[in-house]
């Protein structure tokens, strides 16, 4: 049941408009209830051929031999596909915005690192053909050591699962074996605190389990082009990726996206595409590549178990003066996204409070098992957990109201963040203080009139305002950065809304980066955005 | 080997030829191009291929499809009488009982199983007769809803 | 190459090709066959079915059920003199798979699934297995001990009625209202001048196949079902039992509540969460 | 040898759109001649409710009706880029793009107009009922038909716009992670209520109140999906489901919807739902989307109920019966909080 608080905020919104508001139908529900929305499979081809890939049933093998001649004989069986065959073989999703360097094959040339690694491809008329004919391939391995524990992976001697990064952790910056955030003094922080005290937090590996597996279709199309129909969330990011490993030209391929049977951030690593492409290319006929349940639920990548350490110190009147996190993000055998979300985990530390002295250090680990990947709430929702957990005990710990101890530590309009940013349009007390009422869980007077807003409701006891905002350690200059692509369109001012200030002006800058990481040289007409976390190697 | 099999598909009559062996759902979608039944695990797990074998909800997916020859089959499709919708559909519509819609069928399925037989379910006849369909958007709420206010033959909104 | 089906109008000829054909499995409901066929599994290669009516008969005297193997749980939820067996039926699986899941099949099903065949057990039931040479009757136990082994067809099932409210289940699952079985227990309680006479209890999920609890049966001989009766029961309670680990629990965790859910099951406290 | 009701809450906030931003979407909107509008877009739907969101803000932005526009979407031969659907950005990237080109097509549509009225265009107002018409002089109008029709046939004018949205990648302070993560922020408060099992360790969430602040609700219906279906995933996170049930060593993972667990309909509760809105000063009509951060505050409401509860902390998820049942073990039994 839901409902709407209309009255707070209402002075910031103008709620006298026509289609905005209104709980008008989905344009796509017809089709839902009718079962005529286009799903990417809701097509029909006579000479349809199917892609099943063999995969490895080792955590973390070399391959010594490949025998599929028999495979390739087996009845309906058109063609076999080997690492070989793929035009460009190594590939790191991120590397369209220049953000790590290539480290997972589509098809395993020689070390498998994770259990269902893909390794070959047999192209049939059914999808039985497929399967029967890859009972007959015979595969001889070399077992070698796996680590699947992430602070075991960062051990010396640990297996090394990933070639690109042989210490088993992303690179950033070319400095850094993890991201690092720094406000304020943290050991200070501790010293001064009344109680300290840390703990642990694992998350589980997610699954995104959509009712609808990740699949394509590439279909030859009239004029030498091809046609994919795909599960893809990101239709433009599927294409470049699939026309990056086929090695042709992105026009080349015209991608159909269908409704999406549900995606939840697990079709985005374009699972498929690119070796229904392949395959397409290779016997000139439609090609299906669809998961299975089975390969959905263990081998289409998860969200990565993060395992977080968090330390809080706090003083007897509720006030958090330190945090420190210590994350460690499962990525599994590959790069994929992992390294993108411990940069948005450390954006978020140290959560939705005011904390003058905070430090991160989160890492991106490398394990043998499947490649994790996006998952709804990537880099956050782990970190949400631990420290919203933390949060409790450390009400528990003074003996304060779990909820009053939220308020009391919540970010305020005018605070400054550990990443360096003012806090703006917050909103947090408002909603604890809503949904406190909406639960009849008591509140202090005091608690019930504080405002995220400016100069509004009473003050925080204890922390001065000012304090909140200097950071201890004065921020360095900045010099702006390279100017980002210039835009033609005026910023999009609602036009009904208030008058509001001129567009943000862009935040202030970092200082350049040092050279070794300015990217090599634009490729491309327009200046690309520049490398800022690691150079792309070509 | 192809073997022939006719059955009755939403009232109309239909005949193909499948590899022996062939599931209904593959027949149903691949042979006789009804691309309203969907499929999410081909292990009889999730419920999104429910169609109903005379009147009772059956997974196609682990039905043979032989089995079925001379049956009456109904499935998605077959729910609309001309432009009308069914209620259960106009229920789902106002009940926004759907988000990516890909289980909506194989639900719609499942609570027309139970609707036929029990004109008035209570909620619990309603919780038991989706438990075998998985849906991963909607927290099964509205669906629940939506059944109900179809059974009520009147989908208002609650 | 496809997989090929034969289809024969009387259950023995059904038999008697199961025992022929190479790499033959008996079609009932489909939910274990079926999906072996649709995931290529090379060990199927000929599909047998059988269209005989005695499979989906349902014997009903004053003393003895008999269960054809070919009766779906759908058609004993419709079957009101088998009441007692509902609450099994009913969480076999969501009403889908109920229409196909049959009793014959539940008696293959490897763990964790198999409730049906528990209950059975519970009930000391016979079975008959259909051969080209006629049929034979053998206790369920024995049937599940060796039932790897041979093609065996199943023809029917066969129990005495229990006495009225002398049969529980209970099944514990994590999802509800249907979830696959961390465990169940069915019982059969005679009672005699209130006490216990010829108690019958059996554990699903609990083995590799579903087991009788007879420790626990002979300790319950002769005693009231109050907390001190049915104490030395929960005592005796995992004998036998070799739970394991896999994707829904720990069988640390089975072993811990196997007692728990016993005793709320003898002593009629309310079990399930849920309706 | 009882059951043991409980309450946890969580407060959070979630950054929208890709950390640092650098993630453009783009948007085309063109009148057909009969002043019936398309937005063709690249962006994906999955269920989340991208096309009706789109479709509701450019028909706002062009002051038409919203039956008079449909959003095509997910074709690369027609549809302009866009950085796919995740990080809940598709409402604020794509929706600030639409807007874009929506107000470009609407500027073409009033010239149009004031030529056919002779006025100035600053003179004249949409009715958001199909009609333009003069500012103090409604019955002075003419139908967004007409005006495509002369726009098409007599002025030579397309009545169409073209939108870009980009929120400037920002740089990362590789010493002190300084950076821009994102330009608004969404907001939640989640109460869990649990009762726990203390002989079995079995744990049913019985209520959940939730105050979410998502900037503008475009579509409260909408808004709504998401935060139930995002309260039911946040339960399955918080209790069932693991692709790794003995995480970190990687046996026996579930293969099937079987033993892959989520809370089943008989699981769900009742969840009181109320929404904030503060605008955000960069999002389509103040707009921040609810998408992803849904399911964030079930995690730790529930693991902090179970502690009100029974008095035992679990750390690691999913939260098992097996898991709350080793912490009541060796932490000799039950030891409820205080009641809140």
């Amino acid at each position: 049941m839901l409902e709407f608080r209309k009255d707070i905020f209402a002075d910031e919104r103008d709620d006298n408009l026509h289609e905005i508001g209104q709980p008008t139908q989905r344009q796509d529900m017809l089709g839902h209830v009718t079962g005529t929305s286009p799903y990417y499979d809701d097509h029909r081809f006579g000479n349809l051929l199917h892609l099943k890939i063999l995969r490895s049933p080792h955590a973390h093998a070399r391959i010594r031999s490949i025998d599929d001649s028999a495979a390739a004989r087996a009845p309906g069986v058109k063609r076999i596909i080997r690492a070989a065959d793929v035009p460009v073989n190594l590939n790191t999703l991120l590397s369209l915005i220049q953000f790590g360097k290539d480290d997972e094959p589509s098809l395993a040339a020689d070390v498998v690192r994770y259990k269902g690694e893909p390794i070959l491809g047999i192209v049939a008329t059914s999808e039985r053909a497929a399967l029967e004919a890859m009972a007959l391939v015979r595969i001889s391995y070399d077992q070698l050591p796996a680590v699947f524990d992430v602070e075991e992976a960062l051990k010396p001697g640990a297996p090394s699962v990933n070639a690109t990064y042989p210490k088993n952790t992303f690179e950033y910056y070319n400095k850094y074996d993890h991201q690092k955030l720094r406000y304020g003094d943290v050991e200070a922080g501790f010293a001064q605190a009344d109680v300290v005290f840390e703990d642990r937090y694992q998350m589980s590996p997610i699954e995104h389990a959509p009712t609808e597996t990740n699949g394509s279709i590439a279909v030859p199309d009239t004029n030498g082009r091809f046609i994919v129909y795909t599960s893809t969330q990101a239709l433009f990011f599927s294409l470049d990726t699939s026309a990056k490993i086929n090695a042709v030209p992105s026009n080349q391929l015209h991608f159909i996206g269908g409704t999406v049977g549900g995606g939840f951030g697990g079709k985005v690593d374009t699972l498929t595409e690119p070796l229904s492409i392949l395959a397409a290319r290779l016997v000139g006929a439609p090609v299906r590549y669809r998961f299975s349940r089975h390969e959905e639920m263990q081998f289409g990548s998860p969200r990565g178990g993060e395992r977080i350490y968090v330390k809080d110190g706090i003083m007897r009147d509720g006030r958090i003066i330190a945090r420190s996190v210590r994350a460690y993000f499962d990525s599994g055998a590959y790069t994929r996204l992992s390294s993108y979300a411990v940069v948005k985990c450390a954006a978020h530390i140290p959560g939705p409070y005011t904390i003058p002295n905070v430090s991160g250090d989160v890492y991106c680990v490398f394990t043998n098992r499947t490649p994790a990947t996006a998952m709804r709430g990537f880099g956050v929702t782990a970190l949400d957990f631990a420290l919203e957990c933390q949060m409790d005990k450390g009400a528990t710990a003074i003996g304060m109201d779990p909820l009053e101890y939220r308020i009391l530590n919540a970010y305020r309009d005018g605070d400054m963040k550990a990443h360096r940013r003012e806090a703006k349009n917050t909103a947090l007390i408002e909603c604890a203080q809503v949904a406190a009422e909406k639960a009849n869980w008591p509140l202090r007077e005091e608690f019930r009139r504080m405002s995220s807003r400016k100069g509004e409701g009473t003050a925080r006891p204890g922390i001065a305002p000012d304090r909140s905002r200097a950071p201890a350690v004065p921020a360095p200059a900045r010099a702006p950065a390279a100017a980002p692509q210039r835009i033609s369109y005026e910023r999009p001012t609602p036009a009904a809304l208030p008058p509001r200030p001129a567009p943000p002006a862009p935040p202030p800058r970092s200082a350049p980066l040092p050279p070794a990481t300015a990217p090599a040289g634009s490729t491309h007409g327009a200046p690309r955005f520049s490398s800022v976390f690691g150079t792309r190697r070509r | 080997m192809k073997t022939p099999i006719q059955f009755l598909l939403n009232g109309e009559e239909v005949a193909t030829f499948v590899e022996s062996g062939a599931n209904l759902l593959d027949t149903l979608r691949e042979a006789v191009g009804d691309l309203s039944v969907k499929g999410g695990c081909w292990q009889g797990t999730c419920g999104t291929c429910t169609v109903l074998v005379d009147g009772s909800p059956r997974l196609s997916c682990l039905t043979l499809a032989e089995s079925c020859a001379g049956r009456a089959i109904e499935t998605t499709a077959g729910l609309r009488r001309g432009p009308d919708l069914h209620p259960l559909q106009s229920a789902f519509m106002e009940r926004f009982a759907a988000q990516c819609g890909y289980c909506t069928p194989g639900m719609l399925m499942a609570a027309k199983a139970l609707l036929d037989k029990n004109p008035n379910p209570t909620r619990e006849n309603v919780v038991d007769a989706i438990s075998g369909n998985v849906c991963r958007c909607t927290g099964y709420e509205p669906i629940i809803n939506a059944v109900l206010d179809a059974a009520g033959g009147n989908s208002r909104r609650a | 190459m496809s997989v090929s089906v034969k289809t024969f109008p009387h259950l023995a000829d059904a038999a008697g090709a199961l025992s022929r054909e190479r790499n033959a499995r008996f079609l009932g409901g489909g939910t274990l066959v079926m999906r072996a066929v649709n995931e290529a599994d090379p060990a199927i290669e000929t599909i047998v079915r059988s269209t005989d009516p005695a499979l989906t008969h349902i014997g009903l005297s004053s003393a003895r059920v008999e269960l054809g193997a070919g009766v779906t749980m759908a058609a004993i939820l419709a079957e009101r003199e088998l009441s007692y067996l509902h609450p099994v039926a009913r969480i076999i699986g969501g009403p889908a798979v109920r229409e196909a899941a049959t009793v014959g099949g539940n008696l293959f099903a490897p763990a964790p699934y198999g409730d049906f065949a528990a209950a059975l057990l519970a009930l000391d039931a016979t079975v008959t297995l259909a051969g080209g040479f006629g049929q034979r009757e053998l206790p369920l136990d024995e049937l599940l001990s060796r039932r790897e082994r041979g093609a065996t067809l199943v023809a029917s099932v066969a129990f005495r009625r229990p006495a009225n409210d002398t049969f529980r289940f209970v099944k514990v699952t994590r999802v509800h209202p249907k979830g696959v079985s961390i465990m169940s227990i069915s019982a059969q309680l005679p009672l005699a001048s209130g006490r216990v006479s010829g108690a019958r209890i059996a554990y699903g999920a609990m083995g590799p196949a579903p087991l009788r609890a007879k420790a626990a049966e002979r300790a319950l001989e002769g005693r009231t079902l109050d907390a001190a009766g049915v104490a030395p029961a929960l005592a005796a309670a995992h004998e036998g039992t070799s739970p394991t680990d896999n994707a829904l629990g720990s069988a640390w965790w089975r072993r811990e509540i196997l007692p728990v859910y016993l005793r709320r099951l003898l002593l009629g406290e309310q079990t399930a969460r849920h309706a | 040898m009882a059951k043991h009701r409980g309450r946890g809450v969580a407060t959070i906030n979630y950054p929208i759109g890709m950390n640092l931003g650098g993630d453009p979407s783009q948007a085309l909107v063109h009148s057909n001649p009969t002043g019936k509008f398309t937005v063709a877009l690249s962006s994906i739907d999955l269920g989340q409710g991208m096309k009706s969101v789109t479709r509701q803000i450019c028909a706002e932005t062009l002051g038409v009706p919203v039956e008079d526009v449909y959003v095509d979407t997910a074709d690369s031969d027609t549809g302009p880029h866009c950085m796919g659907s995740f990080a809940s950005r598709g409402t604020h990237r794509v929706g600030n793009a639409v807007m874009v080109a929506a107000r470009e097509a609407r500027a073409v549509m009033m010239e149009a107009a004031a030529e056919e009225l002779e006025v100035d265009p600053g003179d004249l107002e949409t009715d958001g009922k199909g009609s333009i018409r003069v500012k103090g002089a409604p019955h002075r109008s003419i139908s967004v038909r007409d005006v495509a029709i002369a726009a098409q046939f007599r002025q030579g004018k397309t009545i169409s716009g073209r939108g870009i949205f980009l929120v400037p990648l920002s740089d990362v302070d590789p010493e002190t992670g300084e950076m821009s993560p994102a330009t608004c922020y969404a907001h939640a408060c989640l109460i869990a209520e649990v009762e726990v099992d203390d002989e079995t360790g079995d744990v049913a969430v019985l209520k959940m109140t939730s105050a979410y602040e998502i900037g503008r609700a475009l579509n409260p219906r909408l808004v709504e999906q998401q935060l139930v279906g995002g309260a039911w995933m946040g339960m399955s996170h918080a209790l069932y489901e693991t692709p790794e049930p003995y995480y970190p060593d990687p046996r026996e993972g579930p293969r099937d919807f079987n033993e892959y667990l989520m809370p089943g309909p008989g699981d769900i509760c009742p969840h009181d739902i109320v929404v904030l809105e503060r605008p955000a000063p960069d999002g389509p009509y103040g707009a921040k989307g609810p998408g992803e951060m849904c399911a964030n505050p079930v995690l730790p409401a529930v693991a902090n109920a179970i502690f009100n509860a029974v008095g035992v902390r679990i750390n690691d998820l999913p939260i098992t019966p097996e898991k709350v049942l080793r912490a009541l073990k060796t932490r000799s039994g039950a030891q409820p909080a205080r009641a809140r």
